[in-house]
């Protein structure tokens, strides 16, 4: 009796111990600082080209992930000086079979994608988005002609890219959805200017939602180190990396 | 501490074994063991048709059939060893269990069989036979699959971190789902940009590594239309749960219409050129 | 018979205060003191030497940890030997037994102590410690994995506990056997006082026990290791510096290997006893010699992989670099070159260690004792043959997958060998129930699952299918943990009595023997299914199509680790208050229960003699007994 | 003959004490062994060349630089590409190597040379010169071998944006053949380093008269310093032969 009573104790101890690693690691797992982005909803609109509901989400991507944006919300907890990331959240909520809006102010400089395959807008409404830009043009690829701000488009040059926002749904989800847009480098040179007066270029985009899941986005331009540029802040989960949720 | 040597006299004269098994006995033994063993084959050989079928996903290449016949092959030839096994095994706990003198003393000790020329031929004559067996099976199944037909479809496969996709060189097409037509062998150029990934079409039965600087080649024969998933099933970082791609087996007219839906624009052209200067380059 | 109660035990020797040397004023908390003095100078001095540089991190890490794995060896004493030894100063008798623990109590179990039985104490605790870690790691993931799209980790950090589970398992497992029972057991066994180099034998433990630290550190450095144990490259060299940490943990793990590998076979090749021909051997000093010298061959590959990945880490060569002419199958060949003979490494050990137990339990001589040699040994000559068959699939040699399916499907002839032999002890045996015998049992039924699942892999029309998915990874499991681990516990069962001085309770032992036989077979057939239905392995989220198997897997998972922590109990607690053992329980006639409990130091009294092979069950005359002890002064006995 | 266990106990073996020649049998064992393993760890290496040799996945086994500028097709000029240079990789300097070689050798000749004036019993003084000798070689061959190991890594190109001829570190980009020799020459230093310090040892023992009466420590170093002669050479042939 008493060794039984002490097996259990003695179980019930180990497990406490791994209960108390298991929440050691859950509190590794990266949890933006404001938690996640809700998409604000407004009246039913079109632009999807019929009637829906429409939601609007708004991010941006910063090339230094350890200040405040605009609005005075860290950009990541986690933040690194050299790394750039997806702010101020890297997941997102949406609702189901919405048309959903995305603007994203893109503030980080560019250059060459490892797959050119990127460089143009797949599963948005009409294939295509919109940019809008405070600088008319920067020096793009090939070296010397210039890359020109220019309202819709459907492809960029695969060496003027400056982050792409590429999405698909995990496993079992929804097994057809894909979406990709590559984002213009917003200017030259290593950029840490992160303020609306700063070279920026701000991408509008619509699609519509899946049914509710889990959907994965990644930033497909090689942002970091190593190996194909996929190493450090991109292998590293919430900067270029994140979640979206439909519900 | 007691700092004597046990005394192991007593332990060499306590026992007075039979010296010899009883052959009676011994035909008994054998006897009900193979009864017991022919009852877990049979059920083993249930069990192997019934799994093969219920587990594994329906068949949609000639690839893919050579998996499921392999493996149903495979597990007929095993059933009868591990029946052997489990049969002996489990008599042994049956029948020659012994209750020990009291708590801490062991059963009087057993007839000694140091050896048996026979039985250790006769297993290692089964085994040898089962080996080659397996060998001849795989070996042919094999060579059956490095056959290439004429006016196959050649489809690039590139693979980097997290994405897949496709590309169509003949016709200019790149995409991010697979599609292949029905009853005309694919081959497949697989490498990587970056680092390796594994490009596991999962149920056309054939898989191989993008490894990035080279190129890797497989070929497969669907034989059934229908949707299928192409996996990666080398770990290769952060979103290696999320590399996935959807692919079709579809009719020839299909595959045409799919090929001029992506339509051959300048732009994708110059993509896919791009693309292989790209990987020729690395 | 002559009593030997008057004759003084070497281990009351009283010292002088001068012995031991410096010995005397190390132990662990030296050792760590020691180590992070010297690591953190080391980091403060390469990071003002390389930093901005190219690679500064991964030099910096680097030579940081080597300067902690130097740095606690010197603090424990490792090095005192060899500097001694330079500088023409030879240890005193006196030195030579305050090093093997004399008069230290059990403070030597924190120090270094060239005693092979607290040598062997102190691996089957570093056994269990890292059969903790890892058994913890493999909760997360089993946690993740409970629903599909579950975020309880982040990508990262699921893929980095996949990865140090993975390691920390295969680390504990080598080590699980021929760490603690090698050391404790096979000299006693073969007649020895001691291993032949009681030194390196110390080394060999404490040079691990520095590593460890650094495996788990990994956690702490951007996010730990993302590849994988096998960490292929490029996808390694793509890492951050957790894959330095994680290098320096396996090429200091490969110097404790091949110490004890070079010990072991030395120790049985020049330390028998009169009597102890190679014909006599015990089955386990076998397996012990057979495992060690594999594991020489083997882990000279892991070496260079190690340090061709740290040279690309941290100099900037390019062996796995494509852009620079390098390429991943270099990895994957010499990675598996070392992989598949590990394998064996991990396996032959236990499982004759579990031929020991089987002979005792079944009270018959073992079966074709020369056949089951030869099997061992054929297993681990063919067992270097065989490593591309992990490489069916990366597209490197098709035309070598003719003659690598041919190696490994022969390996399972010595191996269904193995089966015969163990058949053929247990055949009209005279079978004693006890707990050791329940794991024999469980041996057989996993290891005959893990074997025949064996041999779709090893074929290459349906390793095409079912490479890196599941299946793989309940194969694996079934060989190494419901085998290789499952025979470790017979053994670990069967020498606790002599190892502890305590009688193990068996109630509880039985209680944590079904758990884990029950939630075993339900962790892993529910992954058979699984990965026969198409599911990738080392995925963080999956299709919900697999989410039955998953779930029910991942109850069996907390099952079984219940079951492990009910068998720790019973240990723990019968090490401290079962009943004292006596010095021969099973009546067995291996020389180590002729030996008084506990072990004295040096093992025997007087000198044996063996006259015969240690499985004589049910035979009479003197051979049958195995051993005499010789009272002859001639030999050093005492009269 | 100095007090040993013999004399102190009862004249078993004890912990670390036993007889010269039975010291000697489990050393001699043991130091095959070590070779053993270390000839496992040779022929990796040689695989690793011979592999990378034959595979020269991108050409990359020894590259010309020029044609690498071609990496990044889409992004002409330098706006994206790393490499934008003009040069080829040397061939290691055969001189150097042959130094090292021939320094390895002569090591384990003079070791060789030691013992036999051990085993012939000539005097502790000229023992120590002869081992003093060993222990010379040994540090000649690490400074050498470091000496190369700094030299090879760097390469003269021609920056392509610039024109003006830079000197450049070898480096990820400079191809399979720099990345293996620099391996060898790292194992080379690692395994001198061993025979330097074993070198140092035996002396000061020498010179202390522990090999007055046994010298088996000498013969084991005999054994030890000649393999590493032998991989050298063996290292040195192929990287000179089959760059």
């Amino acid at each position: 009796m008493r060794r039984t009573i002490g097996a259990v104790g003695f179980v019930a101890l180990l497990s406490g111990i791994v209960a108390l690693v298991g929440l050691g690691f859950t509190n590794q797992t990266y949890h933006s600082s404001i938690g996640t982005l809700r998409a604000t909803t407004s009246a039913a609109t079109t632009a999807c080209g019929k009637p829906m509901v429409a939601q609007q989400l708004s991010f941006a991507t910063y090339a230094d992930s350890s200040g405040t944006n605009s609005a005075g919300q860290l950009v990541h907890p986690g933040g690194n000086p050299n790394w750039p990331s997806y702010g101020p959240s890297n997941i997102f909520s949406v609702k189901a079979h919405a048309c959903v809006t995305m603007t994203i102010t893109q503030f980080d400089s560019g250059g060459a994608l490892n797959n050119p395959y990127f460089d143009s807008i797949q599963g948005t409404v009409g294939d295509v988005a919109t940019m809008v830009s405070n600088q008319p043009s920067v020096s793009g690829c090939p070296s010397g002609q210039s890359f020109t701000y220019k309202g819709t488009y459907h492809q960029i040059s695969p060496c003027d890219v400056g982050h792409t926002f590429t999405m698909r749904a995990l496993p079992g989800v929804d097994p057809g959805f894909f979406l990709s847009v590559p984002l213009p480098l917003a200017g030259n040179g290593n950029n840490e200017c992160d303020l609306d007066s700063c070279p920026k270029v701000t991408v509008t985009f619509s699609f519509i939602s899946g049914p509710k899941g889990t959907y994965a986005w990644n930033c497909e331009f090689p942002c970091g180190l190593n190996v194909g540029n996929f190493g450090a802040v991109m292998s590293a989960y919430g900067y270029m990396s994140g979640y979206l949720h439909v519900v | 501490m007691s700092s004597e040597h046990p005394d192991l006299s007593a332990d060499a004269t306590v026992a007075s074994p039979p010296l010899k098994p009883d052959a009676k006995e011994n035909k008994k033994n054998v006897t009900v063991i193979a009864a017991l063993w022919l009852v877990l084959t049979a059920i083993g050989i249930a069990l192997s048709i019934w799994l093969t079928s219920a587990l594994l996903p329906s068949s949609m290449s000639t690839e893919m059939g050579g998996v499921r016949s392999t493996v149903l092959v495979f597990s007929l030839a095993a059933a009868p060893v591990v029946a052997f096994v489990l049969a002996t095994s489990i008599y042994s706990l049956l029948a020659w269990r012994k209750a020990p003198g009291s708590a801490d003393v062991p059963p009087p000790d057993a007839p000694p069989l140091r050896g048996n020329a026979a039985a250790t031929g006769i297993w290692l004559l089964t085994s040898s036979v089962l080996v080659v067996f397996l060998l001849v099976w795989g070996l042919s199944e094999w060579s059956a699959q490095q056959v290439v037909q004429p006016n196959d479809l050649v489809v690039k496969v590139t693979g980097q971190q997290w994405i897949w996709n496709f590309t169509y060189p003949d016709a200019k097409v790149d995409s991010h789902a697979l599609v292949v037509p029905l009853g005309r062998q694919v081959q497949f150029n697989v490498t990587s940009l970056d680092v390796t990934h594994g490009f596991w079409p999962v149920q056309l039965g054939q898989q191989v590594d993008a490894n990035p600087g080279l190129v890797t080649t497989i070929r497969v024969t669907p034989t059934h239309l229908g949707h299928f998933v192409v996996r990666c099933s080398q770990l290769c970082g952060l979103y290696h749960a999320y590399m996935y791609a959807q692919g079709d087996v579809v009719t020839a007219k299909a595959f045409e219409q799919f090929l001029e839906h992506h339509g051959a624009s300048a732009a994708t052209s110059a993509k896919v050129a791009l693309l292989a200067a790209r990987q020729g380059g690395q | 018979m002559t009593t030997l109660s008057d004759k003084p035990l070497l281990e009351h020797t009283v010292l002088s205060t001068a012995a031991g040397r410096l010995y005397r004023r190390q132990n662990v908390f030296t050792a760590i003191a020691t180590g992070v003095v010297l690591a953190a100078l080391v980091w403060w001095i390469t990071n003002s030497i390389f930093s901005g540089g190219a690679w500064a991190d991964d030099m910096t890490t680097v030579c940081m940890l080597t300067a902690w794995v130097v740095g606690f060896n010197l603090g424990i004493g490792t090095f005192n030997a060899v500097i001694y030894w330079m500088l023409g100063i030879d240890q005193t008798h006196e030195d030579e037994l305050y090093a093997a623990g004399v008069g230290q109590g059990r403070k030597r179990y924190l120090k270094y102590c060239t005693d092979h039985k607290v040598v062997g104490t102190q691996y089957l605790v570093l056994v269990f410690v890292l059969f903790f870690v890892g058994g913890t790691l493999a909760m997360m993931i089993r946690t993740q994995l409970l629903s599909p799209h579950s975020s309880f980790l982040s990508p990262q950090t699921y893929n980095s506990i996949v990865t140090i589970h993975g390691m920390c398992m295969i680390i504990a497992t080598i080590i699980m056997v021929s760490g603690p029972f090698a050391n404790f057991i096979m000299p006693i066994m073969i007649g020895a006082k001691d291993m032949a180099f009681p030194r390196l034998n110390a080394m060999s433990i404490w040079v691990v026990i520095s590593a460890v630290p650094c495996l788990v550190w990994t956690f702490f450095l951007d996010g730990g290791v993302n590849a994988g144990w096998t960490t292929y490259a490029p996808l390694s060299v793509q890492d951050g510096t957790a894959m330095d940490a994680f290098a320096i943990t396996i090429i200091v793990f490969v110097v404790s290997v091949t110490v004890a590998g070079i010990n072991t076979i030395v120790t049985v090749a020049t330390m028998r006893a009169e009597g102890m021909t190679f014909g006599r051997l015990p089955v386990f000093v076998w397996g012990s010699v057979i495992g060690g010298a594999l594991g020489l061959y083997a882990m000279p590959a892991f070496l260079i992989s190690m340090c061709s990945m740290i040279a690309d880490r941290a100099t900037g060569t390019s062996f796995y670099v494509a852009s620079g002419g390098g390429v991943g199958w270099l990895w994957e060949n010499t990675f598996w070159i070392m992989g598949h003979p590990e394998v064996y490494v991990i396996l032959i050990p236990p499982v004759a260690a579990m031929i020991e137990v089987i002979a005792t339990f079944a009270r018959k001589p073992v079966f074709a004792y020369k056949v089951i040699i030869g099997a061992f040994a054929g297993i681990a000559g063919l067992s270097i043959m065989v490593w591309a068959h992990h490489m069916f699939t990366t597209g490197w040699a098709p035309d070598l997958a003719g003659p690598f399916m041919l190696t490994t499907e022969l390996i399972s002839i010595p191996t269904g060998i193995i089966f015969l032999c163990i058949i053929g002890t247990l055949w009209r045996g005279s079978i004693w129930t006890r707990l050791p015998m329940y794991f024999v049992y469980l041996f057989l039924w996993n290891f005959i699952i893990g074997g025949v699942t064996g041999i779709y892999l090893s074929d290459v029309p349906a390793d095409n299918y079912f490479h890196g998915n599941m299946f793989v990874t309940a194969h694996f499991h079934y060989t190494l943990l419901g085998g290789a681990m499952i025979a470790g516990a017979a053994g670990l069962c069967y020498w606790f009595p002599k190892v502890s001085g305590r009688m193990l309770d068996e109630r509880i032992g039985k209680v944590a023997f079904w758990i884990i036989a029950v939630a075993f077979q339900v962790t892993y057939m529910a992954q058979f299914i699984a990965g026969a239905k198409g599911m990738p392995r080392r995925v963080a989220n999956y299709d919900p199509m697999y989410h039955v198997e998953n779930f029910v897997s991942s109850l069996g998972a907390y099952a079984l680790m219940v079951g492990w922590m009910v068998l720790l109990y019973a240990l723990v607690v019968s090490w401290i208050s079962g009943e004292h053992a006596p010095a021969n329980p099973w009546h067995s006639k291996t020389l180590e229960w002729h030996v008084p409990t506990p072990v004295p130091l040096e093992n025997f009294l007087v000198d044996p003699v063996v006259t015969g092979d240690p499985y004589g069950y049910g035979e009479q005359g003197p051979a049958a007994a195995h051993v005499t002890f010789e009272y002859d002064g001639d030999r050093g006995g005492h009269p | 003959m100095t007090t040993t266990a013999t004399d102190v106990h009862d004249g078993a073996e004890h912990h670390g004490h036993f007889t010269p020649e039975q010291k000697d049998r489990k050393e001699r064992m043991a130091v095959w062994l070590l070779i053993g393993g270390d000839a496992v760890f040779l022929a990796l290496e040689l695989f690793t060349w011979f592999y990378l040799r034959a595979l020269n996945v991108s050409d990359g086994w020894r590259y010309s630089l020029a044609t690498s500028s071609n990496q990044y097709p889409h992004c002409p000029g330098d706006s994206c590409s790393p490499i934008n240079f003009t040069g080829e990789i040397p061939k290691i300097g055969s001189s150097w190597t042959l130094i090292v070689t021939v320094l390895a050798l002569a090591a384990g000749a003079a070791v060789w040379w030691a013992e036999a004036i051990a085993r012939k019993r000539v005097g502790r003084s000229m023992l120590v010169g002869a081992l003093l000798l060993t222990t010379v070689l040994a540090l000649a061959a690490v400074v050498a071998q470091f000496v190369q190991f700094q030299h090879l890594p760097v390469v003269e190109v021609i920056n392509n944006a610039t024109g003006s001829p830079i000197k450049m570190h070898l480096g990820t980009i400079m191809g399979t053949y720099a990345s293996t020799a620099l391996f060898y020459m790292g194992a080379n230093i690692a395994h001198f380093l061993i025979v330097l310090l074993v070198a140092l040892g035996l002396t000061l023992r020498a010179s202390r008269g522990k090999y007055d009466a046994s010298f088996y420590e000498i013969r084991l170093g005999r054994l030890f310093f000649v393999w590493v002669g032998l991989s050298t050479l063996v290292l040195s042939l192929v990287s000179i032969l089959f760059a």
